[in-house]
């Protein structure tokens, strides 16, 4: 089973550091609830574990992330992950992530994300029915914790690092002029978050909400 | 379909049943009713090493009444909340609506409880209780808190509940005098989850509506409460221009998940004519 | 004085024969709880097995690592493709002349076929152990629809086949084409639309669908290593067959071979197969030499185990302008999966599609059938249906509703001007089949009085004129005709063996009997109706008479309980082994009067002088007789056998009638009435017939409003457990009335047709007749099913009725 | 994983048993007392084959637990003949053609058991609710619908005359 996604996602970020965090895959991985990379096989290949959770239900894959295309003149990069559980259930993603920069504030950008996932087995057969909602939350929990990891590299520029008003973005917990001590509260999976993705969501739409 | 092995647990009260949800921590899952967890784990989506069986905490069941409000215990099964006189008598969307959950020998499994803390948007509690304006009571290490039932669902498998904390009891207004109410659910067959349904609850001064809950079943991640339907109703009579209006509305909200049951379009188009239905029949309940 | 022929009427009615409404002998175990059913089965030191499966429709088996499996405490065996290989058991022969992967050789072919089984010592462990079996896979690009497969550039799906441009059936035209079968006369039909003034086409998609009987297939493999004898209960409506392939498997003589099918909860052509599990479990115990028992779970039944239908079929009929019929082309492709596994008659691939010519007399006809390998599960069964005719039945109604539109004819008036009629049976029909007997014009005649069919139209037309009806009504008709009792082994036979069937009576000395068969019942009733075969044909009360199937080692070969076959073949069989008893009975009553034979009439229960009523002798006495003071020159005993090749099939059929009230808003479909008229010949036991006609309008209901196994792009079957798949409940179900003629056949010794099928057959296009009549105002000549509220609705709004 | 003892009365018969935690109901009753009358259909408690009374209430015995029936009383299709005397449902089923296959017959019949106990006097469609969660495939209904109502019948007549 296929599932689409095509997400704008507004990020209170300079672009020159989302670039920077987007083209180091490892560190970008990081930012994946629940995945991590295990070891790299190549210049370009990665091997790595995902592991999603959703209510009581577990789901964990193993398999290989590569980068397809680095660009940074347009500042995008294109992965396709492949993985299975023990049994073979499988699922892939096709993804091209683009960092844009805000014309309007040199502090802000946009991380453009299409997606396209294919799962096979058991999870597209009884899982089918959650797929979009699911591959939503994690598209966006991903955002978040890869915002807030952007937010603790050092600014690239001077022009950058304007804070976003508090009360659009109420889950601003880690400062983003602070480059020292990187310590994102990054979820590490989705589940038993649901709080933190109830104010997630709310973020996202308060973002959209003021952009129009 | 075997489930997967695990250590069974059955506290008898519900300070037991908390001690050993942060004893035992991630791996430990409530087993209520088990009508939605055992079969994810006969079909191994899901493998907790510990089960606590509330089933056996007394103070988790029955149904009371307090001061003008209806109290119900998380672990109520479906035919309880069917045949329970306070509730035919004061929350009679409730029972009416039990009766269009699963089937007979699932309602006396399935508990009220189990259905709203699954977080399942295709379950049909969450939108009755957002409907009677419920709150419902957890209870965790740190004591009891509440959270109206509007504030409680946040995604797909998403809820307020902690996971150490217990859904105990649902709490909500006895319907006043005069209340009209219906549950209209289409689905393929008994037993099936909701391709959409739609609860309303609506109090009526003369011909005008004065009070109006509108919520959605099965037609986004969460159970969803049809604020702008609600709008163009309040202060309303109902006519035919204002029953379109509020399912437009109603249809706008919806976001459901294509499956066996439909496409978008059809789930939402259903979601509107479950809202028509629901209006009329709640409407010509009304006093 | 008696007067003797009340006394023969209170003892006709005392024997409950044959006419009889008689209670069922079944029904005692299994109102207890104690059926016998294979998972009931538990031997000593009894093992489980359990499959692991392909998640995905078309890989290559990279690694199957087993470590783990086999660590855990309680595992015997995980076993692969290349541990049955070297027992040269990773493939076996199919029905239908190709091969199928016992477990996945290389490579997965479709989306939960068997991959590895493991063997434990019980279903828990093996279950978990299933689970530790760690299978990687490189995903192949995946072919789902037939005429996709036949494109040029399409995926190789069978490379086993690689080369081979000759099949069972035929030249293989394509890498995925595995036969194309052809009946009728092609130039005869070309003509015919070349000359006709009206031709009308329809493209139509019969779904894949499942039989989903309740109970799901398993087995209990027994091998005694020390007798060198394997014993093996088993889902199967064909026992005898299982022996014969499981002996030519495993090289084990069939006189050591020993299959038993016990009861069985319910067949509908899901359990004609034979099964990778079951060839696994018999591999395994004979192994390990120990009993393992079988038994899959629902989605592995649905996923797995026999689909039906899967047919793409584009008709054509050619008429003159006042719908007189003057030829049928019909050409079909046929999706099969990843193996030809179909059970057919060997020489017949589709079957008897040929009988779609239907009901009507069509001068000219031909049909072609295209098979094609996709990557689904296997299968092809005839789902509660003589082979591939529910296909038929469902083409020529649909194009008669489809050229009665054209012509604004009615519906019952076109097929009453194209029946065959009365007089012309037996009738030779253009695909050559010779139709045994039938009166149409009655059943029509009599159902559309019973229904008052032109107040319904009236009614209809009121609805159609007001435009905020909330619902459209439709009224489907059906007049169909059957092809059931395969059936002369001159014209059909599983792999060589023809399709007779037999039945061995032995009548004790004491007057009661035993009757053993070739057949098996699956809630059919056999052990009550056949007996009331017997009551009727030697007066022993059928009470006495017990009937006994699907052992091997104690009934006689049969071929099975399929294809309405048991009582057209089998009940012949017993009537004519009767004939045989009845035959050396009067003999010894003749002997015991110390008569002529001519002198004697036959009398209920007695042989009686013909010039003197009170002299007679009891069948009761007859039997002792038998084995006392038989004639000089008469052995001993009193028995027979017969095995009974019938001369023809039988041809069963129906009038149906349906009224459906679509809502305008939901799509959700109102069954408001049903009336079913069947003809089945000579009516053996009412009750059980209406019994049956019910669950098989109740199984058609399921097939047209809801029944369809979808899959994603990816080969996913989506909706295989139950909460998907359309078993109706009480609530939906609709109400049946039910109603009869009855037209003997003249061929079959007492004029039985069969009629379990009939219903299924019957009902399905009754369903989509009555749906497409409710948008036939709209310019709608077809609905494909399943008729759901989702699609319902969506024909709705593209036909601008939607609410 | 420790083996629990449970007690339970099945049938009247009560039995000590050490069972994984994870045992089915449906497994304990079949596999370790013998009572194979309960059968497995679809094993996602759609089908109701496996349908046993627990302390008077009507259950799907393949979704739940044998540890959850600790000191609870089951009744299975094997307890509801009473000394060789069928029960009026078991009667009826064979009396109205109410089973084919006889695979769905015990869940069918204990679930009537229990509903008639519910309510003695169902109407049709009552009765056709009270069934909806066990599935048959053979009879379409309409002759288990019968049987109910003769069952209904035959057991208020029976309270009438010992009134």
């Amino acid at each position: 089973m296929e599932v689409k996604l095509d997400k704008q996602y507004p990020l209170d970020v300079d672009a020159d550091r989302a670039w920077a965090l987007l083209s180091d895959l490892k560190a970008t991985a990081g930012c994946m609830p629940g995945a991590e990379i295990l070891e790299q096989l190549s210049d370009t290949s990665y091997k790595g574990a995902v592991k999603v959770k959703v209510g009581p239900a577990v789901a964990q894959f193993g398999g290989t992330v590569d980068v397809i295309e680095t660009d940074a003149a347009t500042r995008t990069v294109v992965l396709r992950g492949k993985g299975a559980d023990k049994g073979g259930s499988s699922a892939s993603m096709d993804l091209t992530a683009v960092i844009a920069a805000d014309p309007q504030n040199p502090a802000h950008c946009t991380l453009n994300g299409a997606a396209a996932v294919i799962v096979n087995g058991k999870f597209a057969q009884f899982g089918g029915r959650m797929m979009v909602q699911v591959s939503e939350m994690i598209l966006a929990q991903f955002v978040e914790n890869f915002r807030q990891t952007a937010l603790t590299l050092p600014a690239a520029s001077q022009s950058s690092g304007t804070s976003v008003d508090a009360d659009s973005a109420p889950v601003d917990a880690a400062a983003p002029e602070a480059p020292a001590k990187p310590t994102p509260q990054v979820a590490t999976e989705i589940n038993g978050l649901a709080i933190f993705w109830s104010l997630v969501k709310g973020w996202l739409r308060g973002l959209f909400g003021s952009r129009g | 379909m075997i489930p997967p092995r695990f250590e069974y647990h059955a506290p008898k009260s519900i300070g037991e049943a908390i001690k050993l949800l942060s004893d035992l921590g991630d791996g430990a899952k409530l087993l209520a009713g088990g009508h939605s967890l055992l079969p994810m784990m006969k079909l191994r989506f899901a493998a907790p090493e510990h089960l606590i069986d509330i089933n056996r905490i007394p103070e988790l069941r029955g149904v009371r009444e307090e001061n003008g409000h209806v109290i119900i215990g998380a672990m109520t099964v479906e035919n309880e909340v069917i045949n329970s006189p306070i509730i035919q008598a004061r929350l009679p969307l409730l029972s009416d609506a039990a009766k269009l959950i699963a089937d007979p020998q699932v309602r006396n499994r399935g508990t009220i409880g189990g259905d709203i803390a699954h977080g399942d948007p295709g379950n049909d509690h969450p939108a009755l209780a957002i409907a009677i304006d419920a709150t419902f009571v957890l209870e965790g290490p740190a004591g009891r808190r509440q959270v109206a039932a509007g504030d409680f669902f946040f995604g797909t498998y998403m809820t307020a509940l902690a996971e150490n904390e217990v859904l105990c009891e649902i709490h909500a207004p006895a319907f006043a005098e005069g209340t009209g109410y219906a549950y209209e659910k289409l689905k393929r067959k008994t037993g099936d989850w909701a391709t959409a349904g739609c609860a309303v609850v609506m109090r009526k001064t003369g011909d005008t509506i004065s009070h109006i809950r509108i919520t959605l079943t099965n037609v986004g991640p969460t159970a969803l409460r049809a604020n702008d339907a609600e709008a163009a109703l309040l202060g309303k009579p109902l006519d035919a221009a204002n029953i379109a209006a509020a399912a437009a509305a109603a249809a706008a909200i919806c976001d459901p998940a294509e499956d066996l049951r439909g496409d978008i379009e059809y789930k939402t188009a259903m979601a509107a004519e479950m809202v028509k239905r629901a209006l009329k029949a709640a409407s010509a309940r009304c006093a | 004085m008696n007067a003797p022929t009340d006394n023969a009427e209170a003892r006709e009615l005392a024997l409950a024969g044959m006419g009889a409404s008689r209670l069922r002998k079944e029904d005692a175990r299994f109102i207890q709880g104690k059926g016998n059913y294979v998972d009931d089965l538990k031997l000593p030191g009894m093992l489980h097995m359990d499959i692991v499966r392909a998640p995905v429709a078309h890989a290559r088996i990279k690694r199957i690592n087993k470590e783990a499996a086999l660590a855990m405490p309680g595992v015997h065996a995980v076993l692969t493709a290349d541990d049955l290989k070297p027992l040269k058991l990773h493939w076996m022969p199919t029905l239908a002349g190709d091969v199928a992967a016992v477990l996945a050789d290389e490579k997965v072919h479709f989306q939960m076929q068997e991959v590895a089984i493991v063997i434990a010592d019980d279903r828990y462990i093996a279950a978990d152990a299933v689970e530790a079996v760690e299978v990687e896979y490189e995903e192949l690009p995946v072919v789902l629809d037939p005429f996709e497969a036949l494109k040029p550039d399409a995926p190789v799906l069978r490379e086993d086949l690689a080369g081979k441009t000759e099949g069972a059936h035929g030249k293989r035209e394509h890498h995925n084409h595995i036969f194309t079968w052809e009946a009728g006369d092609k130039a005869a039909a070309d003509a015919a639309f070349d000359a006709a003034p009206v031709k009308v086409s329809q493209h139509m998609y019969y779904p894949r669908v499942h039989p989903c009987p309740l109970e799901t297939c398993g087995c209990v493999a027994n091998f005694d290593p020390i007798r060198g004898e394997l014993t093996t209960h088993i889902t199967s409506q064909a026992p005898h067959v299982v022996r014969t392939v499981v002996s030519l498997l495993s090289g084990i003589p069939e006189s050591k071979v020993r299959i038993i099918s016990p009861d069985i909860g319910g067949g509908f052509g899901n359990k004609v197969g034979i099964y990778p599990g079951y060839v696994c479990a018999i591999v395994a115990s004979i192994v390990l030499g120990r009993p393992v028992k079988w038994v899959e779970d629902r989605i592995e039944n649905i996923s797995s185990t026999a689909f039906a239908r899967d047919y793409h079929m584009d008709g054509e009929l050619a008429a003159t302008d006042d719908g007189k019929i003057l030829g049928l082309r019909v050409n079909v492709v046929a999706d099969h999966g990843a193996f030809d596994a179909c059970a057919d008659p060997t020489k017949f691939p589709a079957g008897l599609f040929h009988i779609c010519s239907g009901s009507y007399d069509v001068p000219a006809a031909h049909a072609s059938v295209k098979g094609v390998y996709t990557n689904k599960a296997p299968g092809g069964v005839a789902y509660r249906c003589s082979f591939r005719v529910t296909e038929a039945v469902y083409l020529i109604e649909r194009m008669v509703d489809v050229l009665a539109q054209k012509l604004g004819m009615d519906k019952a008036e076109i097929r009453a001007k194209n029946f065959i009629k009365k007089e012309q049976f037996p009738y030779t029909s253009a695909f050559g089949f010779e139709y045994d007997s039938g009166d149409y014009h009655t059943a029509l005649q009599k159902v559309l009085d019973a229904v008052d069919y032109k107040g319904l139209r009236a009614e209809q037309a009121a609805k159609r004129a007001d435009p905020d009806s909330p619902t459209l009504m439709g009224i489907g008709l059906v007049t169909f005709t059957e092809i059931v009792g395969a059936g002369p082994s001159k014209m059909c036979d599983i792999l060589g063996v023809g399709m007779f069937d037999s039945c061995e009576i032995r009548v004790h000395p004491t007057g009661s009997a035993i009757a053993r068969m070739g057949t098996i019942t699956q809630g059919q009733g056999h052990q009550t109706t056949y007996a009331q075969i017997i009551a009727t044909e030697l007066g022993i009360p059928s009470e006495v008479i017990q009937v006994e199937e699907g052992d091997t080692s104690t009934a006689p070969y049969g071929l099975g309980t399929y294809g309405s076959r048991s009582t057209p073949v089998a009940g012949a069989a017993i009537a004519l082994a009767a004939r045989k008893i009845h035959a050396k009975a009067k003999k010894i009553a003749a002997h015991l009067l110390e008569v002529n034979e001519n002198d004697l009439d036959w009398e209920v229960d007695r042989f009686k002088l013909k010039s003197d009523d009170s002299k007679f002798k009891t069948m009761a006495e007859i039997s002792w007789a038998a084995y006392n003071q038989p004639p000089e020159g008469l052995e001993p005993g009193l028995e027979a056998v017969h095995y009974y090749d019938p001369p023809n099939f039988t041809f069963p059929f129906g009038i149906y009638l349906c009224v459906v009230d679509i809502d305008r808003a939901t799509g959700e479909t109102k069954i408001r009435r049903f009336y079913a008229l069947d003809d089945c010949g000579t009516r053996i036991n009412p009750m059980i017939i209406d019994g049956q006609i019910h669950g098989g309008l109740t199984e058609g209901f399921a097939v047209a409003m809801g029944q369809q196994m979808p899959f994603d792009a990816q080969g996913n079957l989506m909706g295989n457990t139950l909460m998907d798949y359309f078993l109706p409940t009480a609530v939906e179900t609709p109400k049946w009335e039910t109603d009869f003629t009855v037209t003997p056949s003249p061929h079959h010794p007492i004029g039985a047709k069969g009629v379990a099928e009939s219903p299924h057959v019957g009902s399905i296009p009754t369903f989509t007749s009555a749906v497409v009549d409710a948008f036939s105002h709209l310019g709608v000549t077809h609905l494909d099913m399943p008729h759901s509220s989702y699609r319902l609705w969506k024909s709705l709004r593209d036909n601008g009725a939607a609410l | 994983m420790a083996k629990k003892l449970i007690t339970v009365t099945v049938n009247g018969k009560q039995h000590e048993s050490a069972v994984e935690p994870r045992t089915l109901l449906v497994h304990y009753l079949r596999e370790e007392l013998n009572l194979t009358g309960a059968h497995i259909g679809c094993e996602t408690s759609h089908c109701g084959a496996c349908t046993v009374d627990i302390d008077g209430q009507s259950v799907k015995s393949c979704t739940h637990l044998a540890v959850q029936c600790d000191g609870s009383e089951v009744l299975t299709v094997e307890g509801l003949a009473n000394k060789g005397v069928l029960h009026a449902v078991q009667e009826a089923f064979y009396q109205e053609h109410g089973l084919q296959c006889g695979f769905c017959t015990p869940g069918m019949l204990v679930r009537s058991y229990r509903l008639l106990q519910e309510n003695p006097n169902p109407t049709e469609e009552e009765i056709r609710i009270g069934i909806s969660g066990n599935l048959c495939r053979c009879t379409g209904y309409q002759n288990i619908v019968k049987a109910v109502q003769s069952a209904a019948r035959k057991l208020q007549e029976a309270a009438t005359a010992a009134a």
